[in-house]
């Protein structure tokens, strides 16, 4: 059975080895492993406190074959996206430049540096190997940390969000970059988004612009990646779209890749969602009427989530013998789940 | 003989003729009848002493004293930015630097600005073709610092002149193509055309009025901001040789440099020198070409001529004091045509 | 009866006694008859038109006691708040201020000029007599006018606004205006709001900074008062707030007066409103059971709005015949009702 | 007698007294060993050809040749925020203008730039009060203006002093408290410290980053945008009188105003002129006072004295040609100590 559950100290190995896979790909996911050491210890710490307002929480999830205790993706929650320090994008606002004799109002698009997201919830980390791309396991990972959120309300903020790698090669040369980036910083992109998972954000502030950016002087090769997601996120980003989050007016800094937001109650995965109590399923059950779930095991301040083929009758979540047996569920275990 | 006298009513014919002589990227004299007429008027009312220090500019005719035609004309504003805005770019130095990462960029960055505001502009100057030859350019950019230089009470103390920015044969501008462009869909000989009859704070509203990096605009305008046409480079030399300097401002349609000076900086202020008429039958050549001037501020008169002078006399012929509007006795303002000339 | 109608080309006169009561406080119900002319030819034609997107119109409402034809009161929409021009506020923005040396991340708040709320419908133009200010008629105003944006949902944005009035004595002095516009300007309070009632927007991007303002560098006088709403517009306030309104982080430019703002399907009305049919009370229905109900009446483009006693049985609102009668319904009107 | 030569590191503890003498307001000597001493062997690697431009400063020391003590220091930066950034306050102007309401507003804002960036900086300049006499203010400063003549070819060409801003006798500074302390915590006392060791750049990461209008101050601090505090108006004077001028830059701390100019411009640059050393028994006095330095890169010294001097020469006594090392038939650059003296 593959679950997604909270990082441990074990998994620094696995961790190493995914984040290595994952290149650049995932900039929150740091290769180096004291970094890695940091961000589980401090997932461990997050998941320990008791929490009533978010702060500088992080939940680190890995996603686990648990027969054979392989590691096979990540993905994590900031509490805040600029928790201890502000987080960056660009706005593109739209400026309005009006000449009264030629009668003329002008509608200019503007990128401007900002940390209006900073008091935002932050989906991110998301990794999978490769092998499992096209799976209903990286549904697992995204909507599993959806359902965490749900289930512990106060540890979140009310606006969620998730930033999408935008357009890159596979050289690591990001068009938005080289037209925009590069010319403050003078590095490789690859380059800023190692200091970006590796050191705090104040280098943002030196090294970007406060003025607003004029889309119209940006490069066209740059201006056309703008909100577009890599290809590898596509998947990602349709999941989180179905549930209804949007491309806001706001873009990563450094590719342009498309940034997600929206209000947690109006995600249909918070709609939906519904406490259960697990049953087994009766032998009148016609296993061609067994239905995808994806289901949240809270046990005080822990959580782990799974997919599961099973019938629901009222809140009644009937399941396998044998899937019932791999939960290990205690009497503490309150159960959630939402029907794929 | 050529002299500079000031624009008059009659002389709205001749400039409307000399207007269709100019091209694109000289903005200043545009071949409106109306709005030449305007002007004329203006420059009087101020000679008469009747405008606000908003309206107040004076503008000068070339006139070839044998066929009594005007060939050419130059201007100053007294007191730009009054009554519409006067916008031009700030180059400024914008540095990012963070220690931590090692980093240090200094970059380039335009900025619109009014800083020029309240300051005088020299302006408008044209000359006839033809008539591109024997220090007549001198005569008709310098007569404006001798008068200047006369009556200093009547400017602030700081003067500027606009230069033409590069732009190519058919008259697009690299500057313009790279950045106007994108505000305003205009093409450049239009805005150009429009700057010309006044209304180039119209157009400022559009342009972008956050700061901007001068990295973001493309290799060809990057290398025009400051630069001259062409043909506008004996024009900025003969400023710079007075004086006036860039100092970090260029015009916002094509990136041309703004020249600027303290008056009281201004090499013919520091070096003019009074002299008294004295009338001779062959004048005598000197030694050095002079830019030479009367006091007289409603019947202004100057001219250019190598005179003998000496510490308290400047010799002229019969012709050369009608041309200045004296007579003996009367005092002339006088300064070597040229810098590296020696002093008097 | 008192009904919220579509302002008539003969309701001109009262229209000018009561944008003359209102003074100042109103805004956008100039005191000039050709001004006030056009208004109420714009929302007729407004009226009129089929519309299938939100546009340039704008509709006029007047409250009216239909036995003696007396204006009461006014009420307006603008389908878009900046429709032909953009609609200008403050935006409150933080600027995080960073230093890493000294470890500082101070939370730096700036006025922006901006036109976010271009797109937005707005109520505007609110006013009722002194005399009404305690009844339910001007909840029958603002709600009526709310029940007229759900009913004719293509006329309208999905978000929706209202600006209300900030602080200002008597004469016409508002504190932020002295501290703020009036460097700008130099002129008085109540001329600018004379020009902005008459004159189009662009006078605003010629005089207003388009440099972020300070707010610490503004006199406190006016620091305090911004976000703050004219007592006289408290119940206006509250009836928004009440459905879902909420002041964002925009002010108004001059007088810093809040600016409400919601999603239309998150307002209650939205999402209580029902269709019914009316029919006359039957005896043996309980005065005392009935309940006030406001209703919105349309025929084809046309919509007016009542208060009415009554008793809702399933999509069957039951009107005395009295109340009936005063209605003139034909068979062409639809009838909407919600429960106050 | 007083002269000037290069600083030594032997100096350290005379430096450390001296830096004890300074107030509030007096940023450029903080009383910090670690950092005088460093400062001390940036400038002698300076002089020893091992820096980086971005590193690069001389420090001047005036020493009284009776006691052998040095009583006063003056310095230059030869490319300021080069390692860190360079912060000023730029005043620009701003227009609001509607021709269909009738209004016209001209209003002051300022600007955070880095515009100086890459500028050389006069800087440091404390002179021990029991010395404030006998023109030895004079040759402090002036000094670095003559070493600039000699060796020209190692600045760039443009130079800028920054000059003490008002604040009361609290060490309050009205700017400050209108601005800088709302966006920053610290005193000014505080403020001034932190910029004295270097970390000027520190603080103005904090400061406003956007433009912002003059009007939005107080009017105390409004006064004082480009005043200086009373007792540097003597320093500002004595630059003013060499050619330096305010040119719209304010420090962003106090206000205190940038002083400008070219170096070609400076009074000393332009005027300076050499002269051969004749030693003479006893010295007559000439008709003026005289700034006098050698042109000796590494070795350099500069008095002020009175001395007699021709188209040619200079007549020196052998104490005076001692104290700038030098013998009969050097060549020593001159120049009047006073802009209002007669030229050479």
């Amino acid at each position: 059975m593959i679950i997604l559950r909270p990082a441990a100290l074990s998994d620094i190995s696995n961790l190493e080895r995914l984040a290595h896979e994952s290149g650049p790909m995932v900039s929150t996911l740091p290769e180096k492993r004291s970094h890695l050491l940091n961000k589980v210890e401090q997932s461990i710490v997050s998941f320990e406190q008791d929490v009533d307002c978010a702060g500088e929480e992080s939940y680190l999830f890995v996603l686990e074959e648990t027969l054979t205790g392989q590691v096979l993706g990540t993905g994590a929650v900031n509490a805040l996206a600029g928790n201890r320090e502000p987080f960056y994008s660009f706005r593109n606002d739209i400026k309005v430049h009006s000449s009264r004799q030629l009668n003329v109002h002008s509608r200019i698009h503007a990128l401007t540096l900002n940390h209006d997201l900073s008091d935002h919830s932050q989906l991110c980390s998301f990794y999978i190997v490769p092998a499992l791309a096209e799976t209903d396991y990286p549904t697992l990972i995204t909507l599993g940390r959806l359902l965490f959120m749900t289930i512990f309300p106060l540890r979140f903020a009310n606006e969620w969000m998730a930033v999408l790698p935008g357009i890159a090669d596979e050289s690591g040369r990001a068009p938005f970059w080289e037209h925009v980036g590069r010319k403050f910083f003078g590095i490789d992109y690859n380059q800023v988004e190692y200091y970006n998972s590796t050191r705090n954000s104040t280098f943002i502030s030196e090294m970007m612009p406060y003025h607003p950016l004029y889309v119209a002087l940006i490069d066209e090769e740059a201006q056309a990646v703008m909100g577009l997601v890599h290809q590898n996120a596509a998947l990602q980003c349709s999941l989180l779209s179905d549930q209804g989050f949007e491309a806001d007016k706001h873009v990563e800094i450094f590719d342009a890749g498309p940034i997600l937001t929206a209000q947690r109650n109006a995600l249909s995965l918070c709609q939906k969602v519904q406490q259960v109590k697990l049953t087994t399923i009766t032998d009148h059950v016609n296993a061609n009427s067994l239905q995808t779930f994806l289901i949240g095991l809270a046990e005080g301040n822990s959580f782990k989530a799974c997919l599961v083929q099973g019938g629901l009758q009222g809140n009644q979540l009937q399941l396998s013998e044998y899937n019932i047996d791999q939960l290990n569920l205690s009497s503490e275990h309150r159960v959630f789940c939402i029907k794929l | 003989m050529m002299f500079i006298r000031p624009i008059q009513k009659e002389d709205l014919a001749a400039l409307l003729q000399l207007a269709q002589k100019t091209g694109t990227g000289f903005t200043s004299l545009p071949h409106n009848e109306a709005h030449l007429e305007q002007r004329i008027d203006r420059m009087i009312a101020t000679w008469e002493g009747g405008n606000t220090l908003a309206d107040q500019g004076y503008l000068f005719a070339l006139v070839d004293s044998e066929t009594n035609t005007l060939v050419g004309v130059s201007g100053i504003e007294v007191a730009i930015g009054l009554n519409d805005p006067w916008y031009d770019f700030h180059v400024g130095t914008q540095v990012h630097a963070s220690k931590e990462l090692g980093i240090y960029r200094q970059m380039k960055k335009l900025s619109l600005s009014n800083d020029h505001t309240g300051n005088s502009e020299l302006c408008t100057l044209f000359l006839d073709p033809d008539y591109r030859k024997d220090k007549n350019g001198q005569l008709l950019s310098k007569c404006r610092l001798l008068f200047l230089a006369a009556f200093k009470d009547k400017f602030p103390k700081r003067i500027i002149a606009e230069m033409r920015g590069v732009s190519d044969e058919n008259g697009r501008s690299p500057f313009w193509e790279s950045l106007g462009r994108h505000f305003f869909t205009l093409d450049f000989d239009q805005a150009d055309y429009l700057t010309g009859i006044g209304s180039k704070s119209f157009i400022a509203e559009l342009m972008p009025k956050h700061a901007f990096y001068v990295d973001f605009l493309t290799p060809s305008a990057q290398q025009v901001i400051a630069e001259v046409h062409p043909n506008t480079l004996p024009a900025r030399r003969i400023l710079e040789s007075e004086g006036m300097r860039y100092e970090g401002y260029v015009d916002i349609f094509d990136a041309g440099p703004t020249l600027e000076a303290y008056t009281d900086d201004l090499r013919i202020v520091k070096k003019s020198r009074m002299r008294q008429v004295t009338i001779v039958e062959s004048a005598l050549l000197g030694e050095q070409p002079l830019l030479i001037g009367n006091e007289k501020y409603q019947d202004f008169r100057a001219i250019i001529c190598n005179s003998q002078v000496d510490a308290a006399h400047i010799y002229l012929s019969q012709a050369e004091a009608d041309a200045l509007a004296v007579v003996s006795g009367e005092q002339l303002r006088v300064v070597p045509l040229f810098e590296k000339e020696s002093t008097l």
